[in-house]
């Protein structure tokens, strides 16, 4: 049997976040939950947040998943904590833009995101990769609704 | 012991027993020869869809080469060629399940609208509030989804046949749900997951004592082992051309034609109708009245040659075979550390399909790497969801044989599996 | 003028004009070196079919030989593969059609099933007793039949637009009928029978006056004539790859996102669900909500080969070949004696569809004399019986024309139907 | 254009039934009318019978459709007045397995019938020959439904 060529798809960074989630962990609060489930492979990711101020203080990851998805939510986990709901809006798109193809903004620190890059070219993968950070912006965007009722201008 | 180039192994006149010659038959599948990644390509995903022998790739060339014309309406010498093809396999299929009436056999695109028509012309006439159809728990989404509606808008109640933890179904439990208020069984002949063959043929009898009407979801049973519809005396039965060598887009639904008689039509247009005024409509006869509009006749045309395909096996040789490759699938993957397989061990009631979890990647995972080595085996929920539920898993991995399938696949398997874990760093044995 | 290989012919540039040389493209279709009786063919039967170009049956082959796999749930290459190009020709289509939403484009078998899925799916969900639904007079029983079903169950009433005696609707009747209890107005592009091209950006807008959701039968429409579906914002638009150069067994349903989101599938299992419980499911999204079971894909892929043909050829350059042909046979016909021609007179709103009577020979012995030259023409009521006893005859015969069709072929119809008088020992002018 | 290869479908016979159809008449009885509709291709046939002691003393025809049909149902009025109903079941079903390629019984008397055997091969023809056969059939079956009511046994 040939050598595996699968480097480019599960490089070590990837191995290595898969076998220890960062995101793994207790908060000392917790501001939002949320769920996010993809019942045609089974993935399960729960996004625990903690917020400040319009930040994004502290986050936990708890994913039950293949390595793809478990490797993201832990980048995630890893990356995204002190950054503002804005940051954290344009690295989500950015990387929804990697994974189909496009380059990142030359000047954007993504951390240990870009070992996902060979993703892309499994589209029938591309799905693990997104979903922790679609289970985020659901978070996000459940958490603006209701605190748009409480108090209609919000710091981004 | 005598080899035939026809890709079957008579065996000593004693034992009365044929076998497959598999180095005979993948010269037949102009797909295998394919690299994928460097590696020879081991299809091991037949239960999703099985490959394609060049006769039946070649008939379908040929027929759009030759002969096409829209059938049944024309009165010129291509649409007469092109209308007796296509009724000549209606003829043909008719045989094949057991020399069963051919007006019961109706062409659709698959196993799934099959299912869909039965539910929705038959079950919908006949079914009201309180009745009850009895399903099992190892169904495929398609013969599951069409009953919830039905029960959604009738009121009629579902009852499931549970799956022991061994992967049999649990008939006890299923004579207790038999009753009166029994107005359809409908149960898979093979299971897409456990490999379960089923007992159909007692589920059959006992339903229709209590005058339920009986559907077999052929889609796993009809390709891979000789089916006597006749003999069984089911109601209803749904097969796809897909999975047995034939080309996509046909499926098969063969009724008794006095229930399908009685039944009206789900879809309506062109070639199915008698008369139409701007107001009103009369059908055609059995089984016209269930094909609207121009069918898929070039492939129906194409599934032809799939079928003398097997028959020149015979259904009894492709049996042995998979029986055969699926025992030492077991046997191999069962000396496996840290990964359970599903569904029975006595191979007498086990299909071609071998689904299993290995509790130290994930079924993704697992089909990735399998696939850099060329090895195609399919990951997920295999349209089992609750059956997945049922074993406490969100998805496994599923390997399932034909023909053209050997030992040395099994053995690019297992060797694929260790070298999975050795690529994510797992220790094998 | 220069002659391209490609079966283009470049007019001078003052011209703008594109036509087609037919010579070369006749190369490109195999069937068409097929002797009938000793004669070459001549096919006049593409509104029932069309004849497919050497490059569509080698893509149904190549995919067999190289690619195929059941595509959408499979992470290995074979499966990659096969999904890729499924969903590459959804935006191919979608491209083809003016620039729609590929989310729009639902793969069915055909035209037929197209429209059932509309009638049943948005109608029956949408439509109360006394709302009314607008046809024509000269639709095909496709479009006629699914809504008769529909007005049958909920007390719906039809309303039909007639046809004048020469073949056009008559809009002034039209304007009358719609009112704020049309809910539907669904009509033909293109008859399949009188030729007629039907004001339809007019209708929908007058129908969209009124809030009624418009639906276009484009099974003559699209495979002859640039169609942007954007442009003339209909709501839905059903046509069939088969008519088009395609296989069988692939049928296109577009319709606007926000309607098709709306709606209910009508078939359900594999492939279609998000999640499923014993007792429950729920829907994937748009469009795979209703391509339930696995799909025709092979034939999607081939497919696409065709619209490539046809986009190379141009459609406008298509519409003007058939134009030209449709004159050159009116032209030959109206001399005809004992002979009547229907349909509009006007070129410009005529496709190349002839439908004629001739007094003296019945349709049916008509086109079996005709085969007997290899001249492929259709008697029959052309699954339009209602506008068949508009005009007061049981049948007729019907050419039809594609872009391997020329002049020539014109004369040999003309020169059969002499013959076919001779035969019956008729005079002939 | 080669010469035409039909003459095995449309033999001097049948062209002669069709220009001069034998049934078309008044009878000057009628005990029983039927029609016969094939909405397929638009050929209708009315056929009036009239009956002695279970014989068909005559019969009138009258058709509307291709030349195999009309001839068709010209043979039938020229062969069947006289015969018995239960000749007239052997003849007809003969004449549906001649269509179906089987050979007729030596002994058996068709009149001109076997002119149509070429239809056979014509498939989308053989509906055609047999209308008007069919039509009869009906006629018979409805009038000994009929009669049945008044007097159960009747004579074949
Ligand atoms: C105008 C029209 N509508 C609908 C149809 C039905 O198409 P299909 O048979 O492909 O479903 C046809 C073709 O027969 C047609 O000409
Ligand atoms: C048991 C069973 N039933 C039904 C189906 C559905 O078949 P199809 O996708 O051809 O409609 C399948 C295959 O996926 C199956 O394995």
């Amino acid at each position: 049997m040939k050598q595996v060529k699968l480097d480019d798809l599960y490089r070590d960074t990837i191995l290595d976040h898969y076998k220890n989630p960062r995101g793994r962990k207790e908060l000392d609060r917790i501001d939002a939950e949320h769920k996010g489930y993809n019942p045609l492979c089974g993935d399960q990711v729960t996004i625990k947040a903690k917020f400040t101020n319009g930040y994004l203080e502290d986050v936990a990851v708890d994913s039950q998943g293949c390595a793809i998805s478990v490797a993201s939510g832990s980048m995630l986990a890893e990356l995204l904590p002190g950054k503002s709901l804005k940051e954290i809006q344009q690295i989500t798109e950015a990387f929804r833009e990697m994974m189909h193809g496009k380059k990142l903004p030359d000047d954007m620190d993504i951390g240990d995101l870009d070992a996902l890059e060979g993703v892309k070219k499994y589209h029938s993968r591309i799905k693990c990769a997104l979903i922790p950070w679609i289970t985020l912006n659901d978070l996000i965007k459940a958490r603006q609704e209701k605190e748009t009722l409480v108090s209609p201008s919000l710091p981004e | 012991m005598t080899t035939k180039t026809d890709g079957v192994i008579q065996m000593p006149a004693e034992t009365g027993k044929q076998v497959l010659n598999v180095d005979i038959i993948r010269n037949d599948f102009p797909i295998l020869n394919r690299k994928i990644h460097g590696n020879r390509i081991v299809y091991l995903d037949s239960a999703a869809t099985t490959q394609k022998p060049a006769c039946v790739i070649n008939a379908l060339s040929f027929f759009y080469r030759t002969s096409n014309a829209n059938i049944h309406r024309g009165a010129y010498t291509l649409s007469e060629e092109s209308s007796s093809a296509y009724e000549n396999l209606r003829e043909k299929i008719a045989r094949f399940i057991g020399g069963v009436d051919q007006r019961g056999i109706v062409f659709t695109r698959n196993t799934t609208e099959s299912l869909n028509l039965v539910a929705r012309s038959w079950s919908k006439a006949n079914i009201k509030a309180g009745d009850e159809i009895i399903l099992t728990e190892m169904e495929h989404h398609s013969n599951l989804v069409p009953w919830i509606m039905i029960a959604q808008e009738t009121g009629a109640v579902l009852k499931h046949i549970p799956v022991t933890e061994d992967g049999y179904l649990d008939m006890d439990i299923f004579y207790k749900l038999l009753s009166e208020r029994t107005k359809v069984v409908s149960v898979t002949m093979v299971s897409n997951v456990l490999g379960t063959i089923n007992p159909v043929s007692e589920i059959i009898k006992a339903a229709h004592s209590y005058n339920a009407v009986t559907v077999l979801d052929g889609a796993q049973g009809v390709p891979h082992t000789k089916v006597d519809a006749k003999e069984l005396d089911c109601d209803f039965l749904a097969f796809s051309a897909h999975k047995m060598l034939g080309p996509t887009g046909i499926g098969v639904l063969y009724g008794k034609p006095e229930l399908l008689e009685k039944m009206e039509p789900v879809l309506t247009g062109g070639g199915m109708i008698q008369e139409v005024t701007l107001n009103s409509a009369t059908w055609a006869e059995i089984p016209w009245k269930f094909e609207a509009g121009t069918p898929n006749y070039a492939d129906v045309i194409a599934f032809s040659s799939a079928i003398d395909y097997l028959e020149k096996l015979s259904m009894d040789a492709i049996r042995i075979h998979e029986k055969e490759l699926t025992a030492y699938t077991l046997e191999r993957l069962e000396t496996f550390p840290d990964l359970t397989v599903y569904g029975p061990r006595d191979i007498e009631h086990r299909a071609g399909v071998v689904a299993f979890y290995d509790k130290l990647i994930h079924p993704h995972d697992l089909s990735t790497i399998l696939d850099s080595y060329g090895i195609a085996i399919r990951a997920g929920h295999h349209c089992a969801q609750p059956l997945m539920r049922r074993y406490n898993i969100p998805a496994n991995v599923r390997a399932s044989f034909y023909i053209y399938n050997d030992k040395a696949d099994v053995d690019a398997l297992i060797e694929g599996l260790k070298k999975a874990r050795e690529y994510f760093q797992y220790e094998t044995s």
